[in-house]
């Protein structure tokens, strides 16, 4: 978060920016290369789509509505309670025979009114961002676990199940949903007027004001997103798990934050790219991947991971700035 | 000038703004009309700023009545200002770094949600070529200069198309180049019966636009006065109370030593082969057009930046690798352009901004006592204002705020200055004493290495001139050759076939 | 030597109370008991809160039962521990998120409050524990896949969080029992920190390294039921079999459902129900031994029904 | 982390820092009259040292450290790990019968090279620090997990157990440690140089930087505070404990980011007191304390901790803007 001065000179952003994604990809890439010799049976379409992508999805669907907030320089803590909220409040409704697609809608609506009273802390009452999604994922998590009283809801309809759950041309559906919602995020941020005001808030949210421009209103958007991804994210993986569970989704936040920051996005604000996250997120998964695949031990495990994370972010770092 | 039916634009009329007791804007009244220009004038800290963002609804007045078009408005945000037609250009810059050009100029004002960007730039373009500023519209804004920047918030001012635009110190950064270019675009405005308030310390500028003057001071108004009614004289007497001295003339002087030896700087693609002396006890300036790379020499020198080759000297000695704590320990000081994101530390007291450098040179310690011991005499000197070394730096007046900085180093003591625009935003009466400081500095033997966009500052202080342009040095004047016309002419690159037999080229 | 319920000497069966030590004393009137558990976010420890409340009821005790807001608040649990023994209670049932992090409450107590530790997390200091053996978890589906498949097979162990003392008793207890059989390939033991997502994506990662694997152990029935989506998703269901842990009501679902082979039920309410008993008797001067083991099973859809009356 | 502006005038940064101060304060003193009649046995010295007492203590000291980094614009995810790292090093040299002063000093090592490497990825590889610590929160948690294979380190000798987890005058050491250091750190922040500028460095790195201070040292420096005082309190815990064990410690960076912020301190950088942490510390604890007391259920103590962080700041946030 210290604000380094980069004297680099260069004429375009969107060259140095995709030079960044590349920096990451090309991480992953040689990762792929190294572990396709090294471990038996990762290099396969099958791992690659089944193994990394799926389980990275959902990783990358939050990832995406943290990338917005924490461009406005906020946080979101609260991303896995309010997924884990609409969750249980989905499958309740599906479960008492409400149809599935209007279960779906009430609990993306259920994540977008949690976004909203996190937007509007943030925003009317003017509290850090941190302290509210901290306070609010305790509070949502408080409300999912008593309106559940604990249980998990396990009975979902099959045609919810494989709809979300199923694949289409052999990609899983989830997949398939990240990566239309990273394309349609993408876009939003780079040509649309509201996106160009997010990246604008995180610079300088002083200046965008003294445009004119209602600041707070673009804030509080955010965090709606932030919400319904949540929610959405937690509906595509309760399709998979076949149950909902109050507990669901914890640690979430600190996967897509990280997914985020290991895409590129500057936690100061202000910079930050939805492609990155998605980059970020599938090395995350990749990297888990692997070590299940090699059958690493508990400890070890978290030796490597450690080990690779920030590795992968020293050649990031080098490559990026020459 | 032919008789034009006088129309009122803005007028603010018994305006009272304080804060936290300090009564800033005491009964003020302003009127602007229709394709005038109306300057605004002050010492540092005098109101200008304040008054200006009551104008624009950052700020809500105390009490006072507000009028556009002779309407009484009421204004509660920007937005409301931009509705009854007014722009403004910040006197701290106000552009978002990570966005483009484009992006920055028609902020708040796109269109459609979805954006065009080869229109946005398209429409764009004219209004950077008004002002004259020659770079592609789909640049970032952290890539540009300062005074690129200040450009861009120009264009984005005239974009807007609004019938009032206020201009809170729009040149502190600019070159006289672009000053000129900004004549051209105030005068093709205030044409078109745009009103303009303007605020400068520079008296040439506003005896170049101005129609009209209206002066405070200490937040008192004293009067409005038809510009080409007043002498300078008279205008600097009724900002400053009383009558000024003359800003001094060069005094001659004898350097000593070579104290910093700079030789075959390059940094690539920025600036190429530097090679420069500066000696104990002298001035010398570094001229030359915006980004002409003299704001990148100078931090080079200081270590802020990577160099891919070039040597250092301090007093004969070798610095191996050159960076601010190293230099600073070596006796080297240095004041950066960009005052609120280089200079400042926002949030902390005066007292704190001006003993970092002290701190670290084990002069003084930061209880309370022993640094008012060292920041009261600089505040004093300096003329700081409130002179309260307590206070919050962000709520000074901008030209308080680079004389704090300047303090910094004062208090610090240092055998070699590096200064970046020493006088950006500071009156008249300030410069004086400021220019004043310079002398004395050097009289000690300070070598003092500044980068100046103001000529005629230029003129009064240095030396020996070197001339930049695109990243090379163009050619060095000594005090005798120096005049306006030969630094334009070397930093154009007007006369560099004429050869001109009293300029040596480098 | 620390103290390791699973193979301490003293010990007795929870069925042999009655026997050993004739029926239960009255309580005491309005004699209350503090319940430290060690979360709520499972629903293993809910039914063990259940079991305390039934216990409660049939021994004419109050029991206030209370869990931190999460698994790894070990300074809040001891907080709470803290702050039952300030109000006096007379007995605390204790069941530690970690080894130690209530050692320094046991020790407060000492003087005022009896305490027991039930289940899971072992503190060497308790001088009572009421639970099964963590140990034995494993065995018992060892022990059962030993008998099915004496031809060999793979086996992977969905492990809980690393470094907590059910995790490595369950895992040490399967592995250990399976060596028995060297034809018995353990192919992967990781961990999957009692989450239900990770341990579906782990085992898709697994299923696709090793296709044939013959089963899963897993170190509670929360995993377990996310491996079996992962199972199900990989057209395994039957061929590849998954064990639980627990005996939670969803793992019974399952296995009714065919879904899930079998859970080795520890019965968590007759827990919390014997663990009641033994303070009640604790509290009436009986000297119980330092154990008192709980039964535990695996339970599979063949013998299901005969366990039913140990979870009402 | 929204910089909004404020433009509440004001003549001395004291002042309103005390008042700052205050307003957690006075919330900590209405919850305590409140308390003290609606919920039996709170009022009282026993409960007040052991139930809220130690396990402030413990969050207060964590987050002495993690307030200077937050001050400097960064954080410390791995302060829990290092904690651990350090416990179960420190506690295996005592069983191995190194005196426990000799154990105790390189436990505190420990703490301090795990800080200086964190602090050394962030200034010189230039990450951001919340990736850098991050990953080393696991490897450090890997590391200790690899150290002792898992278990628990038990038997440490009494005279540590006595020295550090004793009393004096009825007052438990660890408490009377934390509040050492808060006073401590207090005067550093405020009477010291180094204060001055970590204080500095998080309004402008850049500006303190061009002022001739080498800011990565400080920076570097309020890591390694971080990393020996997260040690140290894992000292006093264990300790207390009497027994070391390598999952020690998880959670605590939330909790003590918790405390700082609820303090008063800005994650923007910049702004910050230790006071306040200590404040923030016991406020968190208090809360914990009532609803233990009241008896309240698990998922309504979620509910209600949630709603209760966010009032508090609510309120905190009300008294102070005027
Ligand atoms: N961060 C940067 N990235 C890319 N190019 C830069 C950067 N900073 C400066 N430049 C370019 O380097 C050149 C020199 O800029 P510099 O700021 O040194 O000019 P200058 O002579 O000091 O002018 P000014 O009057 O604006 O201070 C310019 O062409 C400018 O566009
Ligand atoms: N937010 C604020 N809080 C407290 N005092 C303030 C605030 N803003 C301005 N002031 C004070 O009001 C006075 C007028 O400041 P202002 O910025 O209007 O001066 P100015 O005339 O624009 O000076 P300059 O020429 O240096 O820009 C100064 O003394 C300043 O310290
Ligand atoms: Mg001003
Ligand atoms: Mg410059």
């Amino acid at each position: 978060m210290q604000k380094t001065q980069t004297s680099t000179p260069s004429n375009r952003t969107t060259i140095i920016e995709r030079l960044r994604e590349a920096g990451i990809l090309a991480i992953l890439l040689l990762g792929a290369v190294v572990f396709s010799f090294a471990v038996p049976s990762f290099f396969s379409v099958d791992n690659a789509i089944n193994g990394i992508g799926l389980s990275a999805a959902i990783n990358t669907i939050v990832a995406i509505g943290l990338t917005y907030v924490i461009i406005t320089g906020g946080i979101d803590l609260s991303v896995g309670s309010t997924a884990a909220l609409s969750a249980v409040i989905g499958a309740d409704l599906m479960q008492r025979g409400l149809p599935a697609l209007l279960a779906v809608v009430v609990a993306l609506a259920v994540g977008a009114v949690a976004g909203l009273i996190n937007g509007l802390l943030v925003t009317r009452v003017q509290l850090a961002p941190f302290i509210v999604t901290l306070g609010t994922m305790t509070f949502y998590r408080g409300l999912a676990l008593s309106y559940t009283n604990g249980q998990p809801i396990l009975s979902l309809p099959d045609g919810y199940k494989h709809a979300l759950g199923g694949s289409v041309l052999g990609l899983p559906i989830p997949l398939i949903a990240a990566l239309l919602l990273v394309a349609a995020f993408t876009l939003i941020l780079r040509y649309t007027k509201t996106g160009q005001y997010i990246l604008a808030i995180g610079g300088n949210a002083e200046a965008v004001r003294l445009s004119g421009i209602n600041t707070s209103r673009y804030i509080t958007l955010t965090y709606v997103i932030s919400g319904m991804l949540a929610a959405f994210a937690a509906l595509v993986l309760i399709a998979q798990l076949g149950a909902a569970e109050p507990i669901l989704g914890s640690g979430w936040e600190l996967s897509a934050i990280a997914a985020s920051v290991v895409g590129g996005t500057s936690l100061a604000g202000g910079k930050g790219n939805v492609v990155g996250a998605l980059l970020g997120a599938l090395l995350l998964s990749m990297l888990q991947n692997v070590l299940t695949l090699l059958g690493v031990q508990a400890f070890y495990q978290l030796l490597a991971t450690g080990l690779i994370i920030i590795g992968a972010m020293v050649i990031d770092r080098y490559t990026r700035g020459n | 000038m032919t008789v034009l039916p006088v129309t009122e634009l803005l007028s603010a009329q018994h305006i009272n703004k304080s804060f936290s007791g300090v009564h800033v804007l005491k009964d003020v009244q302003f009127l602007l009309r229709a394709g005038e220009v109306h300057a605004l004038l002050g010492e540092n800290g005098a109101g200008k700023s304040t008054l200006l963002k009551t104008l624009f609804g950052i700020y809500i007045p105390d009490s006072g009545i507000l009028a556009v078009g002779g309407q009484p408005v009421t204004m509660h945000s920007p937005k409301d200002a931009q509705t009854h037609g007014i722009a403004m250009i910040h006197q701290e810059l106000a552009l978002i770094p990570e966005l483009s050009v484009a992006q920055n100029v028609l902020l708040g004002n796109e269109g459609r949600e979805v954006l065009n960007y080869a229109q946005m730039e398209a429409r764009v373009r004219p209004f950077l070529a008004q002002v004259g500023l020659n770079i592609a519209p789909n640049t970032p804004v952290k890539r540009l200069t300062i005074a690129q920047q200040q450009m861009v918030e120009i264009a984005r001012a005239v974009a807007r198309q609004a019938r009032i635009i206020i201009m809170d110190e729009p040149t502190s950064s600019l070159t006289t180049h672009e000053i000129e270019q900004l004549y051209v675009v105030v005068r093709e405005l205030t044409a078109s019966g745009v009103g303009i308030i303007y605020v400068s310390h520079h008296f040439d500028e506003i005896e170049a636009l101005a129609d009209r003057v209206t002066v405070l001071r200490d937040g008192n108004y004293i009067g409005t006065v038809d510009q080409k009614d007043v002498t300078q004289d008279q205008l600097v007497t009724m900002m400053v109370g009383r009558e000024l001295a003359a800003q001094g003339t060069f005094v001659e002087r004898t350097p000593g030593a070579v104290r910093l030896d700079v030789r075959g700087l390059n940094r690539n693609g920025v600036f190429e082969d530097i090679s420069l002396q500066v000696h104990a006890g002298e001035v010398v300036t570094l001229a030359g057009l915006i980004g002409a790379g003299r704001t990148e020499v100078l931090r080079a020198i200081y270590g802020a930046d990577p160099i891919t080759s070039g040597q250092i000297e301090l007093d004969g000695q070798p610095v191996p690798r050159p960076s601010p704590a190293v230099m600073m320990l070596r006796g080297v000081g240095f004041i950066a352009e960009d005052r609120r994101q280089q200079g400042i530390v926002p949030d902390a007291k005066v007292s704190v901004n001006m003993m970092l450098t002290s701190w670290a040179k084990g002069l003084v310690s930061v209880r309370e006592a022993d640094m008012r011991r060292s920041v009261e005499p600089q505040m004093q000197a300096l003329g700081i204002r409130p002179a309260n070394p307590n206070q919050t730096i962000r709520r000074l007046s901008g030209g308080n705020q680079q004389k704090v900085i300047l303090g910094r180093w004062l208090a610090a003591g240092c055998g070699v200055l590096l200064i970046d625009e020493p006088t950006r935003g500071i009156d008249v009466a300030s410069k004086a004493d400021i220019y004043t400081l310079v002398d004395e500095l050097a009289r000690q033997g300070v070598a003092v290495l500044m980068v100046s966009s103001e000529l005629p500052e230029v003129l009064r202080l240095s030396d020996r001139i070197l001339v930049m342009r695109e990243g090379r040095l163009a050619g060095e004047l000594s005090r005798a050759q120096a005049s306006e016309e030969r630094i334009l002419a070397l930093a154009t690159g007007a006369q560099t076939h004429a050869k001109d037999s009293n300029v040596h080229a480098v | 030597q620390p103290f390791s319920p699973d193979t301490e000497k003293s010990r007795i069966e929870s069925s042999q109370l009655s026997a050993k030590f004739g029926p239960v004393p009255k309580a005491a009137a309005g004699v209350q008991m503090g319940g430290v558990m060690k979360a709520l976010s499972n629903e293993y420890w809910q039914l063990l809160r259940t079991g305390y409340l039934k216990g409660a009821e049939k021994y004419g005790a109050k029991v206030d039962a209370q869990a931190p807001s999460n698994e790894s608040d070990q300074i809040g649990q001891l907080s709470m521990m803290n702050t039952m023994i300030g109000k006096g209670y007379k007995a605390l049932l204790v069941s530690p998120q970690s080894d130690v992090n209530l050692l320094p409450g046991i020790e407060r107590a000492g003087k005022t409050s009896l305490v027991i530790n039930v289940n899971d997390a072992v503190a060497p200091t308790a001088q009572h524990f009421v639970g099964n053996s963590q140990y034995d978890n494993g065995v018992s589906v060892a022990n059962y896949l030993l008998k099915t498949f004496p031809k060999g097979g793979q086996f992977a162990v969905i492990e809980g969080q690393a470094g907590v003392y059910a995790a490595k008793q369950r895992t040490l207890g399967f592995k250990t029992t399976l060596a028995k059989n060297s034809a018995m390939k353990i192919v992967a033991s990781v961990p999957a920190d009692w989450d239900r997502q990770k341990a579906f994506s782990t085992a898709r990662d697994l299923l696709r390294r090793y296709p044939d694997l013959t089963a899963f152990y897993c170190n509670n029935d929360t995993m377990a039921l996310g491996v079996v989506e992962a199972v199900k998703s990989a057209n395994r269901l039957g061929k590849t079999l998954v064990f639980g842990t627990d005996g939670i009501n969803a793992a019974y679902d399952s296995i009714k459902k065919g879904e899930l082979t079998g859970t080795v039920d520890s019965f968590p309410i007759l827990t919390g129900e014997v663990a009641v008993e033994v303070a009640v008797r604790l509290l009436g001067g009986q000297a119980l031994p330092r154990v008192v083991a709980t039964p535990q099973a695996l339970v599979m859809k063949s013998n299901m029904t005969q366990y039913e009356q140990f979870r009402k």
